[in-house]
């Protein structure tokens, strides 16, 4: 873990040591699992099938789910419909912002291969080489149901550890850093930041 | 020095009020979920949250002070939590009264409020802005509500209020004292952070307000404080109105009869601005205090 | 007592400071003057302290004949104890001064103010009283001259205007008793009134006269506009003496219209009853109520941090005004005791004060911020400071104002108690907000270099310190000592643990509860994943990168919402309306002077008709 | 050395005054030299009277041409004045050495001759114990004032000096109709018989006569609407000149008042001549003090300082008790070292800077220290802070006048007294911590002693003020104690 490059990456959000709790791992296993809270950030089309959700029909609150707006509490993060690279940025931030056992939910098929966006220059084809993702919803933009069975196909890969999207992150760090560099340029925080600071 | 048999009592208090407190909060859930037609989640579902949120693997801080912030707001929690007369135990209660529990109580948003400042993120900044003049501005009814209550029954020791009680009655009965019911009523759905006067948190404005910046094990530690929080509040209502218990299932039954009013209220009413809120504190709640007041005088 | 021989106790408490600033003034050398200051301010410390059982037994008098009039001065117990506060706080401005201020000016006049206030707390007789407290109000009227004219010619006004409404009291005392010494006086006065030698009109103006001179020291309302002024126009750890014992001489004259002068009991049950509460206590109480409310809603809105002390020490002080307005023993004890906790947390405010802007050279809330890291001890004085000053249980703060909860409620005076407890919200929503603005958040380029305090300022902070914490598990100790002078029934049954007829407070058990409750607290931290810290722009700003130069922190109008609240009471200001006095008396006087000097002869020999006139009418009558 | 020798005090300034024409001739610095000499000459009489009296306790008479007193004019010099004469004497050693730098026009003899005239006329009013006497130096007294109020040769002098001559001339007319109608009741000028015979005059004519003694006198002594004349009058004369004017001038008018008023208090109709001296010095000070609080020019509003203080004075002495006028006469010799100093030192900084506009006083403190501390221990001491000497006497008059029942008067007088402490500090401000032009002015070795000698005078009243409170009281009783003055004077038994 430790020979990879140092990208001075933000506040070395890569280079802590993991906490391993030894007696109580089923239990926080067990926990994470039914304790699911999703960070408010709604992107593309996909933001509007959220709330349903929540309503008296589909009720993902029994599962334990709870929308939370603030990223550091959150651990699961929907990406809810086509990705361009100006709301890839802030992705990027929120993602690193959570705290890790995090886990990441792809709508649609835009998040995939782009779906109907295929040829377009501003999206995000494969969200993949950026963003580590563990549940993919195909569909463009899949109904409820389909996202229930995305959210009991999250909780399975909780139960039997295959949710490890935080932990590729962490290992091949260099790769996303990479492709993220290449999309946006160097340095891309300060710059990004710099521009928006005459308005405020 | 130590009588042990005192500090088994608090202990056993302490685990049993973490868990009855948490088991609030899933009420609390449950019923606003049932109200709105929802199953809701299941009643321990905040003991899981806190346990999901303690078992991160990660953890941040922005300097001591933010990670002293939570630890302070739970020893007071728990602090205040000990000098109240839970059921038939005495625990710490001979030696403090009635204005240092209520002050005990008041206390953890100071711990909260150091911590989210030292966050430095504008939203909790304004999320303990809030917090500030919500209690700035509950302070007055929540006082001239227990000056009602001390002048009629004379005595500040809660020990001495409850046997009171139960010799002539609860605090309920007296009319002047149903007035300071009513004020300590709408007092204590701000000091629970409920709906109508939840500003603090306000989850769509201000993203979680002051616990914006918690994340992890600071996020596990207010949530254990607002479990012991709920208790202590919810006790300390009991004690004050409805006459203390004897035994702990009659606390428990008082304590649901409280949350109730609470939850009922919170899942109707919208949000209060925060110069709505003091404005409307400082008016009918003040006035109707000030009336239960010199009834009792 | 072997050590200093009973008879130079007073003298040496009263002189010894004015004679060490004299020659820390004449010998204007960098560290001659500083250590000429600290002895001087260290002799009535160890003088009182070395005749404390002798003044707590019996009483140390000394009388000083200057031919037009004798002075008479007593240490007895009550003012041993303001004295002994007045030196504990004058020892820490003496060493917040050494390393706040390279004048001998300063020196001088802040010792003559030490001298004052000594005089004040151990005078037994009226011109005694006014003699030291007009050297007070000079001392410290010099001490802002020298920064703000206008600020210091209020003040002056103000405190003259005290002074000599007290001058006609002491007359009309002296005119109706012939004599000028306290205890004489009460008792002619007492029998004058049962036998009705006195009108009731003459003892209401005298009352009343006694009320606006102390006032106007103890910043009750009306009275209270040149506090911010002077307070924040001044050396601030000189104010840290100002604030902490100059208004402590307002507090000791009521205490002598009340107490000391025991035959007014008398003249307060003739000035009657209002539905069970003496009406001169009342009016007492209700100004300390209305003076807490509004210096407290003040404060809250200031965004200077010097005036937000000066308003905040203004509604402390009104705490102690109500308490004695209460009246009963209770509340009397509780007031005494917040004498002695006010002293300590405001004069360690104002240290704090004084070291921010030594090292910042800033005043305004906008300009300071993350000073945590950079000053840490000051910032630990400021969280004791802080958590005294709202009241958290393990502190004095809490224990004095407890006493005067307990006292309010009890004497059946619910809408007194009321305020204090809105008074102790605003007191809790003004101390978090100097604690965010100043410690807390991002911190400004400019203050990247500040370093620590300077060492002497740090031992005047701890002097003041220590206190704080000691009273506050301890106050039993306080209360013991207080129970000496005035029979207050609070029972003290350990040096932790004080109790009145209606409840009861053991400071230690609460302590120790705590420190378990944040032992169990703490160990649920450890178990978790142990954090890393991270820099103050990486916070969740809905996903936006974020920059130094971003402004992540809310330090102007910090409470706009209340002042939006409150805009209808903020129109009217008291300090708008004394200056249109001011200016309308201003004009009056040219008025006068072109009206009757105006320069003709004619109208001259015209007065010398009338004048002439009014002879010859009474001539003829 | 008998009592006779007492007589120089008056004949001294007298002879020497007629001398200086013969002087004239050695130039205007060796005038000012002889008056000098002749002004602590007459300081070593006074001394010396001064010690006689207070040692052996008895006052001394001097009788002119030997007649016993109805028939003689007689010199009365009792404890006041043999106190009040030695403050005279020496305030005006001091204004000679003043003189010398400050009086700078031409005739310098002529105001040699003017300025012991001066002096001579207020030992005169001080010293004498016959009412025509009193008329005559009053008459001395007025006169030299008026010339040296125009003795600048300014346009604002003379118009100074034209207004007092009007209203000083009015006042001692009806003064002297006073007098003769006295004088034809009782048929004796002598102050001692005139007591005795009080009570018989008949109503209507010793009410006329007393008013009329009075008003003369209250328009001498500065009392509320007669002294319009005094502000110009002290700012047109010269320095040294007004110096003299408040030390003593002024004080020899109060002191006769006082005599006269306290001499008829067996008179039908006393009672309300003091109610209206009482309200007309309250008025004083009311008009002086708020008259002074915009002043721009800094000698101006000393100068209605000063008759504040005379109007303190005046309350004092009206209140009509022993205290009160013992606390009168303490204020009177703390008033005289007071308004010396005061306008010792804003004379010498009008003189260095050119003028006494609020505007030469900036950065005083750094450009002359030395009278600039003067300056500011005077000022304080005016305002009556403790340590300094004038605190004691008010402190005294406010509960006089409350004992009496004057609470109101006392009232207004301290508020009066907040306007002075509002306009002093302003200068005391403006001087210290004001602008400054940088440089610094030497200041003259003679001024500076006289300075530091009377700020340690006021010093040691301020912090020790028993021996001066003892002769202070001794000159009160003297003045209010009318019998122990009858009893003194050797009357032949002639005359009904």
């Amino acid at each position: 873990m430790d020979e990879r490059k140092d990208f001075g990456e933000n506040d070395g959000v890569i280079h802590y040591e993991l906490q391993e709790f030894k007696l109580f791992e089923p239990l926080f296993k067990w926990a994470r699992k039914k304790s699911l809270w999703i960070v408010a950030f709604c992107t593309g089309c996909g933001g509007i099938e959220m709330p349903p959700l929540a309503t008296a029909r589909y009720d993902f609150e029994r599962f334990g789910i709870m929308p939370n707006p603030a990223p550091r509490m959150a651990d699961l993060f929907l990406i809810t419909g086509y990705v361009t690279p100006k709301t890839l940025k802030r992705i990027i931030i929120t993602y690193e912002m959570m705290q890790d056992p995090k886990y990441l939910l792809a709508h649609g098929s835009c998040p995939i291969n782009g779906g109907v966006y295929w040829d377009s220059y501003n999206v995000v084809k494969q969200l993949d080489k950026y963003i580590p993702i563990d549940v993919a919803i195909a569909g463009c933009m899949p109904r409820p149901e389909a996202v229930m069975d995305g959210i009991m196909e999250i909780m399975r890969k909780i139960e039997t550890g295959e949710a490890d999207g935080w932990k590729r992150y962490r290992e091949n760090y260099e790769y996303y850093r990479r492709n993220q560099d290449k999309l946006f340029g160097e340095g891309w925080r300060e710059k990004e930041a710099k521009r928006w600071l005459a308005w405020i | 020095m130590f009588d042990w048999r005192l500090i088994l009592d608090a202990i056993g208090i302490l685990i049993y009020a973490l868990i009855v407190g948490f088991i609030f909060m899933g009420i609390e859930r449950k019923a606003m979920a049932r109200i709105q037609r929802r199953i809701g989640p299941p009643i321990y579902q905040p003991i899981i949250d806190t346990l999901k949120l303690l078992g991160k693997k990660e953890s941040v801080s922005h300097g001591f002070v933010y990670n002293f912030g939570p630890v302070f707001a739970l020893g007071v929690s728990i602090t205040a939590l000990l000098f109240i007369p839970i059921a038939n135990f005495q625990l710490f209660s001979s030696n403090a009264d009635l204005i240092v529990v209520a002050y005990l109580l008041e206390v953890p948003m100071l711990g909260i409020m150091l911590g989210a400042m030292s966050s430095g993120n504008p939203y909790s900044a304004l999320g303990v802005q809030r917090g500030l003049l919500t209690m700035v501005a509950m302070q007055l009814p929540y006082g001239l509500a227990i000056i009602a209550l001390v002048q009629h029954w004379g005595t500040f020791k809660l020990s001495q209020l409850v046997a009171l009680q139960q010799l002539q009655g609860w605090s309920i009965t007296v009319p002047a004292l149903a007035l300071a019911f009513i004020v300590f009523d709408i007092v204590f759905q701000a000091l629970l952070g409920l709906e109508p006067f939840d500003i603090i948190t306000a989850p769509a404005e201000i993203s979680m307000g002051p616990m914006v910046e918690y994340g992890g094990k600071h996020a596990a530690l207010l949530f254990t404080q607002h479990a012991v929080q709920l208790f202590a509040e919810t006790a300390f209502f009991a004690v004050l109105f409805f006459g203390g218990a004897s035994n702990l299932l009659d606390l428990f039954l008082k304590q649901l009869l409280v949350l109730f009013i609470a939850i009922f209220v919170a899942s109707i009413y919208p949000r209060f601005t925060i110069d709505q809120a003091a404005k409307f504190f400082w008016k009918w709640p003040t006035i109707i205090g000030i009336i239960a007041v010199l009834l009792t005088v | 007592m072997t050590l200093v021989p009973e008879a130079y106790v007073v003298p040496l408490t009263l002189f010894s400071p004015l004679v060490f600033g004299v020659l820390a003034w004449l010998f204007d050398r960098d560290w001659v003057r500083e250590t000429l200051g600290v002895i001087g301010a260290a002799v009535p410390l160890t003088v009182l302290s070395l005749a404390y059982e002798k003044a707590s037994s019996g009483t140390i008098s000394y009388t000083i004949d200057t031919g037009v009039f004798k002075l008479h001065f007593v240490l007895n117990s009550l003012s041993w104890y303001f004295a002994f506060i007045g030196a504990l706080v004058g020892i820490a401005m003496a060493f917040g001064l050494s390393s706040t201020s390279r004048r001998g000016y300063d020196w001088l006049f802040s010792l003559m103010s030490f001298t004052g206030v000594m005089g004040v707390f151990l005078a037994r007789d009226f011109v005694s009283l006014f003699l030291f407290w007009e050297l007070m109000t000079f001392g410290s009227f010099m001490m802002v001259l020298r920064r703000n004219r206008h600020e210091s010619l209020k003040y002056f006004v103000l405190s003259v205007i005290g002074a000599y409404s007290m001058l006609l009291a002491i007359g009309m005392v002296y005119a109706k008793t012939g004599t000028l010494d306290y205890a004489m006086a009460s008792q002619t006065l007492l029998l004058l009134t049962k036998m009705g030698g006195v009108s009731k009109a003459y003892v209401d103006t005298i009352f009343a006269l006694f009320l606006l001179a102390f006032g106007v020291k103890a910043g009750v309302v009306p009275l209270h506009v040149w506090a911010p002024g002077a307070y924040g126009e001044n050396d601030q750890s000189y104010t840290s003496f100002f604030s902490g014992v100059l208004s402590k001489a307002g507090v000791y004259g009521f205490i002598i219209t009340l107490f000391v002068m025991p035959s007014l009991y008398g003249i307060y049950f003739a000035m009657g009853t209002f539905h069970g509460h003496l009406t001169g206590t009342y009016l007492i109480a209700w100004a300390g109520a209305v003076t807490v409310v509004v210096a407290s809603f003040l404060a809250v809105l200031q965004e200077d941090i010097r005036k937000l002390l000066a308003y905040s020490s203004v509604g402390q002080v009104g705490y102690i005004i109500l308490a004695l307005g209460v009246f009963n023993g209770v509340a009397v004890g509780g007031a005494m005791f917040h004498v002695l906790s006010h002293a300590m947390f405001k004069g360690l405010f104002w240290l704090i004060s004084a070291a921010l802007i030594l090292r910042t050279g800033k005043t305004r809330f906008e300009d300071f911020g993350g000073l945590a890291e950079k000053m840490p001890v000051t910032f630990a004085m400021a969280l004791i400071a802080v958590l005294s000053l709202a009241g958290i249980p393990p502190m004095a703060g809490f224990a004095s104002k407890w006493l005067i909860y307990e006292g309010a409620i009890q004497a059946h005076m619910p809408l007194v108690a009321g305020t204090i407890f809105l008074g102790s919200a605003l007191a809790f929503a003004y101390v978090v907000r100097f604690l965010y603005a100043v410690w807390f958040g991002q911190r400004p380029s400019d203050l990247d270099d500040v370093r620590e305090a300077p060492l002497p300022l740090l031992v005047g902070m701890t002097v003041l310190a220590i206190p704080n914490i000691v009273f506050g598990i301890a106050p039993g100790l306080a209360v013991r000592l207080i129970n000496r002078f005035f029979n207050t029934n609070i029972t003290v049954n350990s040096y932790y643990s004080i109790s009145t007829p209606t409840g009861t407070y053991n400071a230690l058990s609460v302590t120790l509860v705590l420190i378990v409750g944040l032992a169990i607290a703490g160990l649920v931290y450890i178990y978790g994943a142990n954090a890393r810290k991270i820099k103050v722009t990486n916070t969740y700003q809905s996903g936006n990168p974020v920059t130094e130069e971003y402004n992540l922190v809310i330090r102007r109008n910090f409470y706009r919402p209340l002042a939006e609240a409150l805009d209808f009471w903020l129109k009217y200001s008291w300090d708008r309306f004394y200056e249109r006095l001011a200016n309308l008396s201003e004009d009056f006087a040219d008025w006068l002077r072109e009206g009757f000097y105006n320069g003709n002869v004619q109208s001259y020999s015209w007065y010398l008709a009338i004048i002439l006139l009014i002879l010859a009418i009474w001539g003829v009558l | 050395m008998n009592g006779q020798y007492a007589s120089l005090l008056v004949a001294l300034p007298l002879i020497s005054a007629f001398f200086v024409p013969l002087i004239k001739g050695l130039g205007g610095r060796a005038i000012k030299y002889y008056l000098t000499l002749i002004t602590a000459l007459q300081a070593g009489v006074a001394a010396w009277v001064f010690k006689t009296v207070y040692t052996t306790g008895k006052p001394i008479i001097v009788m002119a041409g030997g007649w016993r007193p109805p028939v003689g004019i007689d010199l009365y010099i009792g404890h006041f004045a043999a106190l009040f004469v030695l403050i005279v004497a020496l305030v005006s050693f001091f204004m000679a050495i003043f003189s010398f730098d400050s009086v700078s026009t031409e005739p310098t003899d002529k105001y040699a001759m003017l300025f012991l005239l001066l002096m001579l006329g207020a030992t005169g009013m001080i010293a004498t114990g016959d009412i025509f006497n009193l008329f005559v130096f009053m008459e001395i007294t007025s006169i030299t004032a008026y010339a040296l109020t125009a003795y600048n040769k300014t346009g604002e002098a003379a118009e100074a000096a034209m207004k007092y001559i009007v209203l000083g001339g009015i006042g001692s007319s009806f003064f002297l109709i006073g007098i003769t109608l006295i004088y034809g009741s009782t048929g004796t000028l002598n102050m001692a018989q005139l007591a005795q015979l009080a009570g018989s005059i008949n109503p209507t004519v010793i009410k006329v006569g007393l008013s009329l003694l009075v008003f003369g006198l209250a328009v001498e002594a500065e009392l509320f609407p007669l002294n319009a004349w005094a502000p110009d009058a002290y700012q047109a004369a010269p320095h040294p000149v007004t110096a003299m004017f408040s030390a003593f001038v002024v004080k020899a008018g109060l002191y006769a008042l006082a005599r006269l008023v306290y001499l008829f208090s067996h008179a039908a109709g006393w009672d309300f001549i003091l109610k209206l001296l009482v309200i007309m010095a309250t008025l004083t000070v009311f008009a002086a003090e708020f008259s002074a609080l915009r002043q721009r020019d800094v000698k101006r509003m000393i100068a209605y300082s000063s008759i504040s203080q005379v109007g303190l004075i005046a309350l004092a002495l009206s209140v009509g008790s022993q205290l009160g006028v013992q606390a009168g006469v303490f204020h009177m010799i703390n008033h005289a070292v007071v308004k010396t100093l005061l306008f010792l030192t804003v004379g010498y900084v009008g003189v260095k800077v050119g003028g006494t506009g609020i505007e030469n006083f900036s950065g005083l403190g750094r450009k002359m220290p030395l009278t600039a501390f003067a300056l500011t221990v005077g000022a304080l001491a005016a305002v009556g802070i403790p340590l300094f000497n004038i605190f004691w006497s008010k402190v005294w008059i406010i509960i006089a006048s409350i004992e009496q029942g004057y609470a109101w008067e006392a009232g207004v007088v301290l508020a009066a007294s907040v306007v002075e402490a509002v306009y002093y500090l302003r200068l005391i401000h403006t001087m210290w911590f004001g602008g400054w032009d940088g440089m610094r002015i030497r200041e003259s070795l003679p001024l500076g002693t006289i300075a530091l000698f009377l700020v340690l005078l006021i010093l040691a009243i301020g912090v020790y003020p028993n021996p001066f409170w003892t002769l202070a009281k001794s000159a009160g009783t003297d003045i209010f104690n009318v019998s122990r003055y009858i009893a003194n004077v050797p009357l032949m038994g002639v005359g009904p």
